[in-house]
């Protein structure tokens, strides 16, 4: 039980860490340009809520300093392609911090995920930009060409693994015919997941998030799996593509907007496993878990009370 | 267009008749809603509203016949709540009416009293003691810090008292604990 | 070894482990000040006037209340002073007290008179009085009277000693059985034979063994059992040690004489064999003097109202700001400076460096829910920080405020060092005011409707009379003109059976 | 049966009254405050549309289309539903005055709400059949108080929040709407009825 008192600025920090790993893979297998998108991201973040903070009238180092703003900016940077033009991730993070963020009051105060509703911002506004990841490992200067558009670079970009498998579906190929494989996939989900583990060995995130998100994940994928194996695909699909890690042990924790009993981390991780699956499967948008997360935030309070753990004495 | 009137007139009249049956069937007898405005009320009976007493004022209300800002023991807060309750957009308190002032109890100069008895006609909540030309008191407890007694007294001998916060009542301010 | 378990706490090592958790005694101070207001009930009343000269052990200020209990002179000497005195309390509020200049000689009042040794020849109601006149509440930092919590318990099945530390880093009970175990044990009897209980428990945290070896050495009653349970913290709280020792949950708002035990601190079990046997009322008791600032942490048996300043000049304290506070490092209530006196719940005073142990400045909660893990009684902090906050005070009762022990250990882990349990204090005593407000309120209505239907009520009566008395008068009218009529009617035939005979007569 | 499966799934996440089609906002920013006027307000409004879209096809079918008075559709419904209403105000006022003064002038509003009018209409317009317009209404109610519930939670929530002056009150509280309706783009393609 005896636990190093951590305070709240190095819990960001540690959590920034444990993303190392699957940032690394990200580079291994795309290219560094998803550094730029981190700089870019956290520069904005920034700046967004210094000027807000300002505005408000309110000191701006602690809020900055506890680095709440720029875990934001990098997850959301992380999330979206790394070839992305630079005013979508500019866009996101400045929608992310305000919207999310700051307008209920900044860090504590937000109801949603600041991170997930920049995301799902950019992916409504912008479908093209945001299902477009680089095909192959590119180098650091064409990336910073496809950012700031200086060069055309076509024929860069193609879909996630996610978009690809649900088109071809939709024209009707069987789920034998199609390539199920990606390395780079596998390895960026095994990176967060390790992250996400060392995050799980230091108490800075609660088992029952990351395990009943994919305890839900692989039931529904599975139920599903089961009842049509050339319709719907394996559980293990879904766990090895998209960010399904990053999801479960980085952004469903983020204990904010997250539900806070014991037994309501249970059934709202469950839920947004489900709820990806669902919506990876029958929606719209293959990249499911910002609306995921988004959906289940928005139950969050009625979960709360509805789970109090039974007090001393009653 | 007979058919069109005639219609919705039958319509109009069915519907006019199952409403009127449930009227009658589902009625509800008083107004709650002064008992709810009552309740929220500070119940000093100080008249400050220009109504002898809260109830009174709770009636005036429900019925529209006064605002709901004309009562200053309950404070800003009091205002509040009444709108909340009417769902209706709140006011500032009214000035005319009063200031909100922090809760005070009635105390006698015992040696100056000369026993009149006015003072027990004048208070609202029967808080006073006493028998004519014997002198009064005031049951701490019970006064709620009207001020009707205070213009009725002959020898001006009725003090208001602010009450004074004690180690029993302190309520730690939550304004220094909060961060940055 | 305790076969339950509570949920939540903190695993803390003592941060101030002493050498020597001996009990000293020091000298008698100089000076006492002693307030008039205890933990329920009204202020007591002075029954000295000042510059009367009183002895150790005397009445000094009395209450009506049978709950409460008076206060007694804890030196001889001189009253000097009955006036307003700031209170060690969180508030800084004045209170009214008694200061007693000490003539250095501690002279008793008899003390020869009451139960003695032979307590068994008197009536438990004799004893519930004793306990009651001496003085005894609470050693264990609540301050509830004892007699109330004896009487309440009176047809209980287990008494338990609370021998457990409040806090880590006080030692003050663990001293006491050091220096009266078998004070303890022979109070233990004592309350056997005023209570229906049939054994009693010595609840102890296992890292005393000097405590536990001499407990177990002198009890050769075989009622008596000596209970190890593991050292964490809150478990000296009533409600959980009742659970970590007899496995019962006390019921939320209850206590634990609800539930057939009687639960008393170590130290109100030494105050209980001094006042029924030795005929002596509360007057001292221990005090652990611990914190960064003090070199080596002591215990005290000391007088109360004592200064703080005349306790701390028995120890070594580091040169520098220090930052004094009341009870310890987890519950502690910080105080400006040392000008206070020692009263009957004081069981620590904590001597911090001020730059050592400055808070750190608190962030916005994340809602992280390290709290949640470590409550004892399983409540939800983080909701009731957020509701408290935001002053929604029905919300967080909602979320069962009222079941918070304060024990801090929600504070203790917050990553965002928020202050947690001094707001839900605020919201505590906002609740209690709020409840109060309501029942004048309630009173006052009722109070004013009550004299709204006399005066409609005489108002009703006088019409009525005054209607009863005009119908009479009318009846009486009426009733005067029907015989107004008859006599006319009668003279009109008169008359006219006159004219009748005077016309016949003219005829 | 999987249709009106479907119909529900449609109703209740997809095509959202609230958050989606952007009807009734009227009584989800009036009676959202708190949680348990917002559950009052589900259950009444929930009675009223399921009762108001089983009368409205009635009329539509066994009196409007066969006196072909289709153009009156607007008005007759808008009858039937005030009618509705106003019995379901009797009958909560009766059951529950507190409940009933909560709820204030929305319950009566619930005439005006467009949602339950909406339902009406876009049954017709879809052609339901009798069970399926009895589905539908039910769905859009169940979606409507679903939000609602789940609204007036955040809302609690917000209210101790340290939002900005400017943003206090409703403002802050259109934002959340908007965002959770973005939050419910999440459901676009899961079923099209």
């Amino acid at each position: 039980m005896e636990t190093k008192r951590l305070d709240t600025n190095q819990i960001m920090r540690q959590v920034i860490y444990a993303l190392v790993l699957g940032v690394g893979a990200q580079i291994y297998f795309f290219g560094s340009s998803v550094i730029v998108q981190i700089i870019l991201a956290s520069i904005t973040a920034i700046i967004a809520e210094a000027v807000f903070l300002q505005i408000r009238g309110v000191k701006i180092k602690p809020a900055i300093m506890d680095g709440s703003a720029i875990l934001t900016a990098i997850l959301l940077a992380i999330s979206i392609p790394s070839i992305a033009p630079w005013w979508v991730v500019v866009l996101g993070v400045l929608f992310a911090i305000i919207f999310g963020k700051q307008i209920f009051g900044g860090l504590g105060n937000n109801p949603f995920n600041p991170a997930m509703l920049g995301y799902a911002f950019l992916l409504i506004s912008y479908p093209v930009q945001m299902t477009q990841w680089p095909g192959e490992f590119i180098s650091f200067s064409q990336g910073i060409d496809v950012i700031f558009g200086l060069n055309n670079v076509d024929g860069l970009t193609g879909a996630t693994r996610l978009d690809d498998v649900k088109t071809q579906l939709m024209l009707g190929t069987q789920i034998r015919d199609i390539n199920l494989e990606s390395v780079s996939q596998l390895w960026i989900n095994v990176g967060f997941l390790l992250g996400g583990i060392y995050l799980l060995l230091r108490r800075i995130i609660f088992w029952q998030i990351p395990f009943s998100l994919l305890l839900g994940l692989i039931l529904m994928s599975a139920a599903l799996f089961f009842i049509d194996p050339s319709q719907f695909t394996s559980p293990y699909f879904h766990l090895a593509n998209g960010a399904t890690m990053l999801a479960a042990f980085f952004i469903a924790t983020d204990p904010v907007s997250a539900s806070t009993t014991p037994r309501g981390r249970v059934i709202y991780g469950f839920f947004i496993g489900t709820l990806i699956v669902i919506i990876r499967v029958f929606g719209g948008y293959p990249d499911a878990v910002a609306f995921a997360v988004l959906l289940m935030n928005i139950t969050v309070p009625l979960i709360d009370f509805y789970t109090q753990p039974k007090v001393f004495g009653k | 267009m007979f058919d069109a009137t005639s219609t919705l007139s039958l319509l109009a009249l069915l519907f006019g008749l199952g409403l009127g049956y449930a009227a009658i069937r589902y009625r509800v007898e008083g107004n709650p809603l002064v008992d709810q405005i009552d309740a929220i009320l500070p119940q000093t009976q100080c008249g400050q509203c220009d109504f002898p007493g809260c109830r009174p004022y709770a009636e005036a209300i429900a019925s529209g016949e006064a605002e709901i800002n004309q009562c200053p023991p309950g404070g800003q807060e009091g205002v509040d709540a009444l709108a909340e309750l009417l769902n209706i957009e709140t006011m500032t308190l009214n000035e005319e009416h009063g200031e909100p002032e922090p809760k005070r109890v009635a105390v006698v100069d015992e040696d100056v009293c000369i026993g009149c008895t006015l003072c027990i006609q004048a208070c609202p909540v029967d808080a006073f003691v006493g028998s004519s030309k014997v002198m009064t008191t005031v049951i701490a407890q019970e006064c709620t810090g009207c001020d009707l007694c205070i213009p009725v007294c002959p020898v001006d001998c009725i003090e208001m008292v602010e009450i004074k916060p004690t180690v029993r009542n302190y309520i730690p301010d939550i304004a220094e604990l909060a961060h940055v | 070894m305790s076969e339950f378990a509570f949920k939540g706490g903190l695993k803390l090592e003592n941060p101030y482990p002493a050498d020597e958790i001996d009990l000293i005694r020091i000298p008698l101070p100089d000076k006492v000040i002693l307030p008039l207001q205890q933990r329920i009930g009204e202020q007591a009343k002075p029954i000295v006037g000042i510059g009367e000269h009183v002895l150790t052990g005397q009445v000094v200020a009395t209450i009506d209340d049978e709950r409460c209990a008076p206060v007694h002179a804890s030196i001889s000497g001189n009253v000097v002073a009955i006036d307003e005195q700031v209170m060690p309390h969180q508030s800084g509020l004045k209170a009214l007290c008694i200061t007693i200049e000490s003539d250095g000689k501690d002279d008793w009042v008899d003390t020869s008179i009451g139960c003695t040794e032979h307590y068994e020849l008197c009536t438990p109601e004799t004893i519930y009085n004793k306990i009651r006149v001496s003085g005894i509440v609470g050693m264990g930092g609540a301050g509830f009277p004892t007699h109330t919590k004896v009487q309440l318990a009176e047809g209980c099945h287990t008494l338990l000693v609370n021998a457990t530390e409040c806090e880590p880093g006080i030692t003050c009970d663990a001293s006491l059985i050091l220096a009266y175990s078998t004070k303890i044990i022979r109070g233990a009897e004592v309350l056997f034979h005023i209570s229906r209980a049939e054994r009693a428990i010595i609840a102890i945290e296992d890292d005393k063994p000097e405590a536990i070896a001499l407990l177990k050495k002198y009890c050769n009653n075989d009622r008596i059992s000596i209970e190890e349970i593991p050292t964490k913290y809150t478990s000296g709280a009533e409600k959980i040690l009742v659970k970590s020792v007899l496995g019962i949950e006390i019921p939320s708002g209850k206590f634990a004489s609800d539930v057939g035990v009687l639960c008393l601190n170590v130290g109100t079990v030494v105050a209980i064999f001094d006042a029924v046997v030795e005929n002596r009322p509360l007057i001292s008791r221990a005090v652990t003097v611990a914190g960064n600032a003090v070199k080596v942490p002591k215990n005290f048996q000391v007088r109360l109202g004592a200064s703080y300043d005349y306790l701390l000049s028995f120890t070594d304290l580091e040169e520098g700001k220090h930052k004094v506070s009341m009870a310890g490092m987890m519950m502690g209530i910080e105080l400006k400076g040392t000008n206070y006196s020692v009263t009957k719940n004081t069981n620590c005073i904590f001597v911090d460096m001020d730059e050592k142990s400055a808070p750190a400045k608190a962030k916005e909660c994340i809602r992280c829910g390290l709290c949640n893990t470590v409550c004892p009684v399983d409540l939800l902090p983080q909701q009731l920080y957020w509701y408290s906050k935001g002053e929604n005070i029905d919300k967080a009762v909602d979320y069962n405020l009222l079941d918070c022990i304060e024990c801090g250990c929600c504070s203790y882990v917050c990553p965002s060092r928020i202050p947690l349990v001094n707001y839900y204090q605020f919201s505590k005593a906002l609740y209690r005011q709020q409840v109060k407000e309501k029942e004048q309120t309630d009173k006052a209505r009722s109070r004013f409707e009550f004299r709204e239907m006399r005066l409609e009520r005489n108002k009703r009566e006088r019409a009525e009379m005054m209607e009863a008395k005009k119908k009479a008068l009318k009846e009486k009218m009426a009733s005067d003109k029907a015989q107004k009529d008859i006599i006319e009617a009668a003279v009109e035939r008169v008359s006219s059976s006159k004219s009748d005979t005077e016309e016949q007569d003219g005829n | 049966m999987n249709e009106y499966f479907l119909i529900l799934i449609s109703t209740i996440l997809v095509n959202n009254f609230v958050l989606v089609k952007f009807l009734g906002l009227c009584p989800f920013m009036g009676v959202s405050k708190k949680m348990d006027t917002a559950i009052g307000m589900g259950f009444a409004t929930t009675f009223v549309l399921t009762l108001a879209s089983i009368t409205s096809y009635l009329i539509n079918t066994y009196l409007l289309v066969p006196l072909e008075l289709e153009y009156l559709r607007t008005i007759a419904f808008i009858v039937t539903i005030a009618a509705v209403v106003g019995f379901t105000e009797l009958v909560v006022n009766k059951t529950s005055p507190v409940l009933h003064q909560s709820l204030g002038v929305f319950l009566p509003l619930i005439t005006t709400n467009c949602a339950v009018l909406g339902v009406a209409l876009l049954n017709v317009g879809a052609s339901n059949s009798f069970l399926q317009s009895a589905v539908y209404g039910f769905g859009a109610a169940v979606g409507f108080s679903f939000v609602l519930i789940l609204f007036a939670g955040i809302r609690e929530r917000i209210e101790s929040a340290d939002v900005p002056v400017i943003f206090q009150g409703v403002p802050i509280a259109l934002i959340t709407a908007g965002l959770m309706s973005m939050a419910f783009m999440g459901f676009v393609g899961l079923a099209n009825v």
